[in-house]
């Protein structure tokens, strides 16, 4: 019997203790709300209550960005790739280290090394990638990294890049060759050989 | 009294149902509400893993061991590295055992508050859940900070970490800790001691130590059956063996051991022995260069390997077998959720329906993990 | 007690059924897949070694012509010590008694192995797939495994070459 | 503004007896059902907001560019109503289609016509019976054979499942209900509505207002377990198990979609409103005013039965967002273990009470 009454006051008393949580929770709503209104409020918010700033961040893995003027073609970041996402093709420049100009190709990257090969192709295909960020470490000129972080400056962090067609996911980020520039590059013409 | 024999009824708690953590189906025969024969059915998820890690590189491995258990990446990383290193005899700086220790501890806060928010969720606590997802994201945040991502992680890299901590990551990390101890205090008030709660977990699925072992039950839901197994104490690996900390045992204080609520209970006292750990750790974290020991190019010796970890669900084994060539001839993942829900099938026996989601919430699957 | 102990206490009870075998590890045993169930049960109720926590089964395929192995890691609360067992099993048979009474974890280990690898365990009583649906054709994990076309009507997947269409 | 007052004003305007009962009929009903439409709107918005605010977030605030949710979330209601009209409501294949698109209407029917006897002040109740307390409960028990004839129709374990466990349930939960309404009714002496209030008048105790809640301890006790049983009535936490998220999905109205489920959350958020109503007539002083002789007048009388009663709807709330869930047999356990035997004694004990201190 008394089992019986102590049990009653157990869950009486429990349960009490419980709603007081909640009510206190609703009291001091203005205080520890964590809503964040989107449209308004953007992701990161820097003073978040932890308080470390947006410039504290050691990388942002939002999207693949590639400087195409430093990439020399070398297809590390093609083979650290664990899903295969990127794709580059290369074609033979006819002189190494000498700017094309027609097709925009430069030919000296930023840290000065000469380029032997011209990038006709070089696609990332974002709807396939896992964020893993291998690609980013292996790349000798480091021309390719995620938006945001230390890269910040240059590219501020989005990460709204959705889109209506799974086709535009996939980023070109090669200079656009017309067939018959490819060609030409492919096979250069006898005068300039001799 | 006799149990009135009704003509059963065949249930499928389908692979698309609120509280199966992640794609499973039950197939479950029902006399009216007591449940007498569950066969588990799994599967969907299934993404091939040690197929993947037939064909790519030992580094590229790293982030399909991320995907398999989605929400505790950093002890998945940690495991497989710690193996490889072990099989290569890499010797890491300080710095970095240090650096992973805290990440695999803060993970396993956070693996955990999800564990114990979503069992709230299977008995019906709405608010539990969302408190402890509002700390869960303060973690979220310290990953972000360091390695930019946050719940796939792909840190931890043969032979060191794949980023240095950021500015003043120990006053962030300190400035978690101090808001995050009171919380679990306050779940405590709130869910732990609730009397409906206890009602509904205390005496529920009780796991005898014998079937647990028996059944290769391992991590909180065998420490919840008073068994004492605990990887980092008994096989340590990395410096765990530096830190000083308890290893909570179900001791059955509202029921009998080996219930639901012992399950529960153990979860809610690691999350106060990883802070313990965390704590030691940042308080001696030496410097040092993280990226010295990665090797270029991972080639390790012929042979083979077994190694377990402790991961928030359990005993995490990688079988690892090398040929000598960068690409890993046979990668095997022993997951821990695998073998807690072989068991399921046991214990959830003769329970009525509401007890089944419960016990299916007290052993804390994930189903990323089992399909591999 | 150590690896070597286990091995020759094997020895000394099932004489014959040890094979040692040199590239394998010092906490390795080969053994012979005839009397695999009694030495299973022998090294879960003796109580010198008292292996009552079944790790992991893993199943191996030794490359083209090479057997397909099944290797057990076993480990005893008691003593806190571990071992390995290899079986080698034949490619074209591959049959092994299951311990799935013995150690009951193993009802799901040994169907996975039978699901990657299409190791028959007999005695198991309910030897299905758990991760391929149920009528997969085909042995996934095997070295020389060609995924098939479709599976009732779907088309497999092949690795992309080019992008959407 | 009881019908028997319409109808006399009719009689003097003409002799047209069954028009005029029909008409008056029609004029109280209307307005009871706008009532409830905005009632339900006002309560959905409160449980959004305060379930939000349990919950350390903020809830819709209006934010973002083109249609939004209005200021403070304002038009959410709004929003949810007009989502359920638009919806297309499917009724599946197998399911029994007469039951199916009748269950929605007879649970509605069960919780509204409970409202003719709730007196919201002085004159403004629309049948002052003499048997009105008794009408009520006997009335709002009508809405178990929707249940389960929702759960039976949809022709789907879960839903059937959901049906089987309201069922049991509500009819259990009646008992302590009935019971603790006995004590009542032993004060009051009377099964009218506005007798029971009328009977709450003055000081008990000195400063007390002279509400039956503090009359004597058996009644403090027999509010409580009225109040928790009729919490159980409406299927709500602690006693959610019919549509238990986490195992049934929906319970009895899975299948139901669009405007069937809006007229099934209606008559939720409905029957909670009589459950509080009974509870503040019977226990709490209907539209007497807190401190006896003074804020007496009828328009008074209206906001105190409104605030009493939306205090208790918001506890309802509170319990939601705060317990987790009892499982059917423990659910039984409490009701025929724990309500229905306290539930005799407080008969008792006011009895004694009221023979001894006269």
């Amino acid at each position: 019997m008394k089992k019986y009454f102590a049990n009653i006051w157990g869950t009486i008393t429990t349960l009490k203790t419980g709603m007081g949580i909640t009510w206190r929770h609703m009291m001091n709503i203005k205080k520890d709300n964590v809503t964040l209104q989107y449209p308004e409020e953007r992701w990161p918010r820097p003073e978040r209550d932890i308080g470390f700033e947006h410039e504290d961040y050691n990388v942002i893995r939002s999207r693949l960005h590639v400087d195409i003027d430093d990439c020399i073609g070398c297809l590390k970041c093609e083979r650290a790739c664990p899903v295969d996402c990127i794709k580059i093709d290369t074609i033979k420049a006819p002189t190494r280290g000498e700017d094309i100009p027609n097709i925009g190709h430069t030919g000296v990257t930023e840290n000065g090394t000469n380029k032997a090969l011209v990038v006709s192709r070089f696609t990332i295909d974002m709807s396939e990638c896992c964020y893993c960020n291998l690609c980013v470490y292996p790349c000798p000129e480091e021309c390719i990294y995620m938006v945001g972080g230390p890269n910040s400056p240059k590219h501020p962090i989005d990460y709204e890049f959705s889109e209506f067609d799974r086709k535009d996911l996939i980023y070109e980020f090669s200079k656009p060759l017309t067939s018959e520039q490819k060609s030409e590059l492919m096979n250069p013409k006898p005068d300039a050989e001799a | 009294m006799g149990v009135v024999q009704g003509d059963q009824m065949v249930l499928n708690i389908g692979p698309q149902h609120p509280s199966t953590h992640g794609v499973l189906r039950l197939k479950v025969w029902t006399d009216g509400e007591i449940v007498s024969e569950i066969k588990p059915y799994i599967g969907y998820l299934h993404r091939c893993f040690e197929k993947h890690s037939e064909n790519v590189t030992y580094e590229q491995v790293i982030p399909f061991t991320d995907r398999c258990d989605y929400i505790a990446s950093m002890n998945n990383n940690f495991g497989y590295v710690v193996t490889m290193e072990e099989l290569m005899e890499i010797k890491v700086p300080e710095r970095v055992e240090y650096i992973r220790v805290i990440m695999a501890e803060l993970n396993r806060i956070a693996s955990h508050l999800l564990a114990l928010g979503v069992y709230g969720l299977d008995v019906g606590a709405f608010t539990p859940f969302l408190y402890m997802f509002r700390d869960r994201e303060r973690i979220l945040d310290i990953f972000e900070l360091t390695c930019g991502a946050r719940l796939l992680y792909n840190y931890m890299w043969v032979g060191g970490v794949s980023h240095d901590l950021p500015k003043d990551f120990e006053r962030i990390c300190i400035g978690f800790l101090d808001y995050f101890e009171p919380k679990i205090k306050e779940y405590n008030d709130l869910l732990t001691h609730n009397k409906i709660f206890l009602e509904r977990t205390a005496d529920v699925g009780v796991l005898p130590p014998d079937v647990a072992i028996n059944f290769g039950v391992s991590g909180p839901n065998l420490r919840g059956s008073g068994v004492n197994w605990d990887v980092r104490k008994d096989e340590p690996y990395s410096i765990y063996d530096r830190f000083e900390f308890e290893i909570p045992l179900g001791e059955g204080e509202f029921g009998t051991v080996g219930d639901s609520f012992d399950r529960y209970w153990v979860r809610m006292c690691e999350m106060k022995e990883s802070i313990k750990i965390i704590r030691q750790a940042i308080k001696d974290l030496p410097d040092g260069d993280v990226f010295q020991t990665i090797p270029k190019k991972i080639r390790p010796p012929k042979g083979s390997i077994y190694r377990r970890t402790e991961s928030p669900r359990g005993d995490l084994g990688y079988y690892i077998i090398s040929d000598g060539s960068p690409i890993p001839y046979r990668v095997k993942m022993r997951s821990p959720a695998f073998t807690a829900l072989s068991s399921l099938g046991e214990i959830a026996q003769g329970w009525m329906l509401s007890d089944v989601i419960a016990i299916l919430g007290s052993l804390d699957i994930v189903l990323g993990e089992i399909d591999r | 007690m150590t690896p070597t102990e286990i091995k020759e206490t094997l020895d000394r009870e099932f004489p014959g059924s040890v094979i040692d075998n040199e590239e394998l590890a010092e906490s390795q045993i080969e053994l012979k897949p005839d009397q695999w169930l009694e030495i299973a049960t022998y090294l879960k109720n003796d109580p010198g070694l008292n292996f009552d926590q079944l790790e992991c089964v893993t199943g191996i395929d030794t490359g083209e012509d090479g057997p397909l192995q099944s290797r057990y890691n076993f480990h005893s609360m008691e003593h806190r010590h571990k071992i390995e067992v290899v079986i080698s099993l034949d490619r074209n048979n591959p049959k092994v008694a299951s311990i799935e009474q013995v150690w009951r974890v193993g009802d799901w280990f040994e169907r996975e192995t039978y699901d990657m690898f299409g190791i028959i365990y007999e005695g198991h009583r309910d030897l299905r797939r758990i991760l391929c649906p149920e009528d997969w054709e085909g042995w996934p994990l095997r070295k020389d495994y060609e995924a098939q076309e479709t599976y009732h009507g779907i088309v497999v997947p092949k690795i992309k070459e080019e992008e959407w269409e | 503004m009881t019908v028997d007052n319409l109808m006399n004003w009719f009689a003097e305007l003409g002799d047209f007896p069954e028009l005029a009962f029909i008409l008056a009929v029609l004029i109280c009903a209307v307005p009871v059902f706008l009532f409830i439409a905005i009632y339900a709107l006002v309560a959905i918005y409160g449980e959004l907001k305060i379930s939000s605010f349990m919950q350390d977030k903020v809830g819709p605030m209006g934010q973002g560019v083109g249609l939004h949710a209005g200021k403070w979330g304002l038009l959410q209601p709004v929003a949810d109503a007009l989502k359920l009209i638009l919806k297309e409501d499917i009724i599946p294949a197998s399911a029994d289609k007469k039951l199916f698109i009748l269950a929605p209407f007879i649970v509605f029917i069960g919780a509204f016509i409970a409202f003719a006897a709730l007196p919201f002040n002085q004159n403004l109740i629309i049948a002052d019976m003499n048997i009105g307390i008794f009408y009520i409960l006997a009335v709002s028990s009508l809405g178990v054979i929707g249940l389960i004839m929702a759960g039976w129709s949809s022709n789907n374990k879960w839903s059937l499942y959901g049906a089987m466990r309201s069922a049991a349930q509500i009819v259990s939960y009646e008992i302590p209900a009935a019971l603790s309404i006995i004590a009542v009714i032993m004060l009051t002496g009377t099964l009218s509505m506005q007798g029971i209030i009328q009977h709450q008048s003055g000081f008990v105790w000195g400063i007390l207002p002279n509400w039956i809640i503090f009359q004597n301890p058996f009644t403090f006790a027999a509010f409580f377990i009225f109040f928790v049983s009729g919490v159980a009535e409406c299927n709500r936490t602690p006693f959610d198990i019919p549509e238990a998220e986490s195992e049934l999905v929906a319970g009895a109205f899975t299948e139901y979609s669009g405007m069937r489920y809006a007229f099934f959350f209606l008559s939720e958020y409905a029957n909670m409103f009589i459950v509080s109503g009974i509870a503040v007539t019977a226990f709490l002083g209907g539209w007497q005013s807190p401190i006896p002789g003074i804020l007496n007048s009828p328009g008074w009388g209206l906001w105190w039965f409104m605030s009493k009663a939306m205090f208790l709807i918001f506890v309802m709330i509170w319990f939601r967002w705060t317990f987790p869930r009892l499982r059917v047999d423990q659910l039984m356990n409490v009701c025929w273990k724990g309500f229905t035997p306290i539930a005799m004694v407080n008969i008792f004990g006011v009895g004694i009470w009221h023979l001894m201190l006269g």
